[in-house]
């Protein structure tokens, strides 16, 4: 692997570049992607390199573009579509559910829907509660979607390369404090396999499953946990539909005890199926401890810094939290 | 072996009535869709076919009158109520009963159901259960148009009730600006289920919406044939010259109620038995008899050989095989190497 | 309790007529509630006995009748919105989640929604995918909403009574099939507490917990299980958000084997976070199996009948599970 | 202890420039809005505030004109660029700084930041993080006071960019057929974010939209305070008489990037210029002068003491206890029994 080191968003763009270049069916829309370069500055300069007509700049309306990436997909162009915030799927949600997802099983199986959807998650930015949802569960239950969330920058460009090479609709799920942070990624464009959950560190005492940002925190409360002589394995999901449970499953029955971190808020979350895949699977038989999840709190992202950090899982958070794990029963 | 009807026959700025080919392809097709959709409602009545039912009997020239102005390799997005739709862009009937009656050889394979028939093969992209849903997809599929330097125009069925939807309004603002090569045929029978446009609307024509987006908007008599199609004819030309989308609206009357479950309590029957009396088909018929295009007896044997497909449909459709459970789970995705 | 035998719908409907009789700041919005009397019969003939102003006919458009709501609520009034088929919520979630949700919370405390959102889920109709999903996970993710699922027609009352009360918004996710069933009803104006799970049956040997129409297939195959010699206890979890783990958790200690029962999707659905919340507690270590679920499957609700029947937990099935659950381990 | 301006005075169909206590609140409260900003703006810059910020400089007189016709017990919504709206409201000064410095005495508590100030004492039913998302609720509180029998009036405000949402497309129609007391007022500041109007509408005017609502739509200089105020006063008059809603659209610019993350890649500086010449603030106080109703003397002493308020109201804040996390989770919902 490379040591180039790139961003986050450099490596998005890097994807969208090269996916470009190799076709001309991949094409762009979204709110403030062309001269203004995106609200996180995602798309920078791909306007100034592929133009108004394949960078696409929309009116605010998420329904209406996310419903003509479905069209224009159906008749063999590749869309992506940039949704500003993803709490702004709320406005597309029958395009991205009741048709994106549907078309192809529901119409019988002729037409397809070859349609990539990114859009930030996550808080930590001070937007409040409109700009800050984590709403992966959300997708994740629709039957016909895929939902990956990249944790890194070459899983940034990886995942989103082999989302637009998909012949269904894919949700990118990005997260906003990713954005600017650095990481090794292949300057070719690599693919990263959808469908298969990642094992980022290995540890004999107790498992962390994360998704997002939380996988990067959970490898610093894991370096932090080393020292206090905890060795944690680290898996990242990846994609959360199609989920891979195998190397989940293959750590639980090696250390026994295991801590689900997600910042969604938890009920009804998407760490609630990792829990219950491995309580209806043998790995139950395993467990040496309950099966924990650390969660955002069930609250709205509130705007004042202390709050916001106050309701979504910090990295002492799961380091309190693995400490007490390993004290169980 | 398939069972359709002749393809429609466009007519430039001809009226169809004028063209015995295109009056014959017209009137076979006005005819199939209330045949079959006759065939559909006592099926119905008899249990013999399940879910529900949206009948567009009444409303025949507006679906077929709009389809005669389009190519094979133009597009459409159709709604619940597309059966006319369907046939009007060359549908097969044996396919299209198949599916109502939940066979395997169905255009959704069992899948779909009256309200999502869909044929990629004449560019038919989907009915659509949710009103308005097809109007951001069809402006979409008219951008690929754009992207991919065709000319093809893609035409965009949806009632008057779906115009107060958001989803309307964004995706013909998308349409305007980019001007998009998609015709919006507004289908205005009066009615949203149990709302009347006098009701749902300030305005007295969904046409005068057109000026929001700054795009033409044309009312027409929407059972009258030959005005749908020069209307439609007229917007899809304007759409293939790269000029942009319009609205195309036609007032016309459903006969049956919304669905299965309507019990007429917010029409009267006087106001029902006015439209019978207004029908699309006897209409064109008395019409072209005057005309000298179509004798009274031609179009009686017309009318039997369409009425014989629809039985041809009902029989093949009936002993094909039921839909395959075994299938289903690996038909929620495209398999990524295929 | 009543032996008064009614429908679920007419329960339905009895509730809002008591509740508009009892505060002029109670009414309703809905596509075709009014002379039409409801897509599925549920408002009947309230618009006869109280009007057009609050038996209110709206055009088709979810997201104004929603966000309508929403305002109407915040300066006083109680509205109930009919949602013709919950599938189209989609329409509306911005309304229904960046805004009633969290509006008390977001703006500080002073302004509250008190919202009653009423929408009819489920298949077995053969209405096809676009009609016919259970979205109840997507509503109980969400800070800030509360949702029920009544059961039976006198919950049906209860509940809705109790979530006219509330003033908080509140989801009633009403079951298409249920509509036409009848069952005891209490005459007056009752309330069923929103925030407690139902034990409807009980037995030592497993536990079903179960929404929905499948807690009447739960009761149907507790019957033919009990003919087998086994004692199922089936609970009715009624509120999915708040969620009362309680009676389940008592249920699983006494046990220590259950079925989770859900129409829904199973990836991602509610019925994971009951399983997540059982693995986490103390609960886990009563175990004597896995924690089953039984739920619809990953896929979109087809329209022919066979296969619409072949995608969620008929009682056969649940008899089976419960069958190959007593085997376990 | 309360740090607000004094309340603003219609002056029905008088010219606020006309009538001195009136000229003095408008002033007063443009001067407000417009100090509360550059304060914020250079908070913002020194590090001393967090999230994100969209500012109204150059709008004042939008804001201010429009509220002016309203009464105490009328109502508004807002938007992401809503201290304008506010201030123009009656709101207290220290409690919206202190909002924005996320302090417990903000008015959200600290829980909503510049995007969610409300404040149900002015009838501001508050700002929203989403675009056109105060529409739909701007009607639903109309139609509460139809319901209630209240004449009050609720004045919905939002951007140009917000008009091309299913929200607005759905909320005015839905205002317009039950003849809702609303007022839309679209602040056209000729871009959403960086998509200007040229490009996300075929119309020349968001007013044009209001012909497919069948309501009445009106385009004023949004930075002439008088034209303004006539404009929504009118409007206001008519929704109170119980005769429907209008579009009234107030042309006008911000002067500052769309928010902190804009580098004004999408206009020119020319552009920007030329509209600082078009200071609303400036125009207003030279129409003042020139007609004598207020001297220059008063209306620096007046900006003067604008700016101890805006001085006492960061000095306040600032000292105000942060907002506490220990509160939060009780905080989700209204609790049943309150
Ligand atoms: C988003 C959505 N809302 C409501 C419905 C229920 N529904 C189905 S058809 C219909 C009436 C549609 O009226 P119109 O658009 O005029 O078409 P028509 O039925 O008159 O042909 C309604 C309300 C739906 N399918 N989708
Ligand atoms: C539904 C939604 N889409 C996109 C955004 C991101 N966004 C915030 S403000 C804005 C521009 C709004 O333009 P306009 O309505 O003209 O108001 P202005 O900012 O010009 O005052 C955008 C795109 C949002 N907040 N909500
Ligand atoms: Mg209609
Ligand atoms: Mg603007």
């Amino acid at each position: 692997m490379t040591d180039r080191l790139i961003t986050y968003s450099e490596a998005i763009r890097e994807a969208i570049g090269q996916a470009m270049e190799a076709d001309p069916s991949v094409f762009m829309m979204g709110e403030d992607i062309g001269v203004y370069g995106g609200a996180f500055g995602v798309s920078g300069d791909l306007y100034h390199r592929f133009g108004a007509e394949r960078i696409r700049d929309t009116p605010i309306s998420e329904l209406g573009i996310v419903g003509a990436a479905v069209g224009a997909a159906l008749v063999g162009m590749k869309p992506i579509v940039e949704i500003q915030f993803s709490d702004f799927t709320a406005q597309a949600m029958d395009q991205i559910v009741n048709q994106a997802a549907k078309i192809h099983f529901m119409l019988g199986g002729e037409l397809s829907v070859p349609m990539v959807l990114r859009a930030p998650l996550g808080s930590g930015t001070g937007a409040a509660a409109q700009h800050s949802q984590s709403l992966e569960a959300w997708f994740a239950h629709v039957p016909g979607l895929k939902v990956v969330m990249p944790a890194t920058a070459q899983d940034a460009k990886g995942l989103l390369l082999s989302a637009i090479d998909d012949p269904n609709p894919v949700m990118v799920l990005e997260h906003k404090l990713l954005y600017k942070t650095s990481g090794p990624v292949t300057e070719a464009a690599i693919r990263t396999p959808i469908g298969k959950s990642a094992v980022v560190r290995e540890g004999k005492d107790a498992v962390l499953v994360a998704t997002g940002v939380m996988v990067s925190r959970s490898l610093e409360a894991a370096e932090a946990l080393a020292e206090k002589g905890i060795q944690v394995t680290v898996i990242d999901v990846r994609t959360l539909s199609p989920l891979d449970m195998e190397p989940i499953e293959q750590a639980v029955a090696a250390t026994g005890r295991v801590l689900l971190v997600q910042e969604a808020p938890k009920h009804v979350g998407f760490m609630a199926e990792v829990s219950a895949r491995l309580a209806e699977s043998k790995s139950i038989y395993s467990l040496e401890a309950p099966i924990k999840r650390l969660c955002g709190m069930d609250i709205p992202i509130p705007y004042a810094p202390q709050l916001e950090r106050a309701v979504v899982p910090q990295i002492p958070n799961i380091i309190d939290a693995v400490v007490e794990l390993m004290q169980e029963p | 072996m398939s069972n359709k009807i002749t393809p429609l026959v466009a007519t430039g700025n001809q009226t169809l009535s004028s063209n015995p080919d295109a009056a014959r392809a017209a009137l076979a097709a006005m005819w199939a869709v209330r045949l079959f959709e006759e065939a559909v409602d006592s099926l119905f009545a008899r249990g013999l076919m399940h879910g529900t039912m949206h009948l567009s009997i009444g409303q025949e020239a507006s679906a077929i009158g709009a389809c005669a102005a389009l190519r094979e390799s133009d597009f459409i997005t159709s709604t619940h109520r597309g059966h006319g739709h369907c046939i009007g862009k060359g549908a097969d009937l044996t396919r299209m009963m198949a599916e109502l009656l939940a066979k395997q050889t169905g255009y959704c394979r069992g899948r779909g159901g009256s309200m999502h028939i869909a044929d990629a093969a004449t560019g038919n992209l989907g009915a659509n259960g949710i009103v308005a849903g097809g109007i951001p997809i069809a402006a979409g599929a008219a951008l690929a148009q754009k992207l991919q330097n065709k000319d093809n125009v893609v035409m965009c069925f949806f009632g008057d009730g779906a115009t107060n939807e958001g989803a309307f309004h964004e995706a013909v603002n998308l349409a305007a600006i980019w001007d998009l090569p998609v015709v919006f045929v507004c289908e205005n029978n009066k009615y949203g289920m149990s709302f009347s446009t006098e009701k749902s609307m300030k305005v007295d024509n969904v046409a005068d919406r057109a000026s929001a987006y700054g795009i033409p908007g044309v009312t027409v008599d929407g059972n009258d044939l030959d005005a749908v199609y020069a209307a439609a004819q007229e917007a899809v030309d304007r759409a293939r010259r790269g000029e942009g989308p319009s609205i195309v609206e036609n007032i016309t009357y459903r006969w049956k109620g919304h669905s299965k479950s309507d019990k007429n309590l917010y029409r009267t029957k006087e106001e029902i038995e006015q439209w019978k009396n207004d029908d699309p088909i006897e209409q064109f018929q008395d019409k072209l008899e005057s005309l000298g295009t179509l004798s009274r007896d031609e179009m009686t044997a017309l009318a039997a050989d369409v009425r014989d497909k629809i039985r041809i449909a009902i029989q093949e459709a009936t002993t094909a095989p039921d839909s395959d459970p075994a299938e289903l789970l690996a038909s929620v995705f495209r398999q990524v190497n295929s």
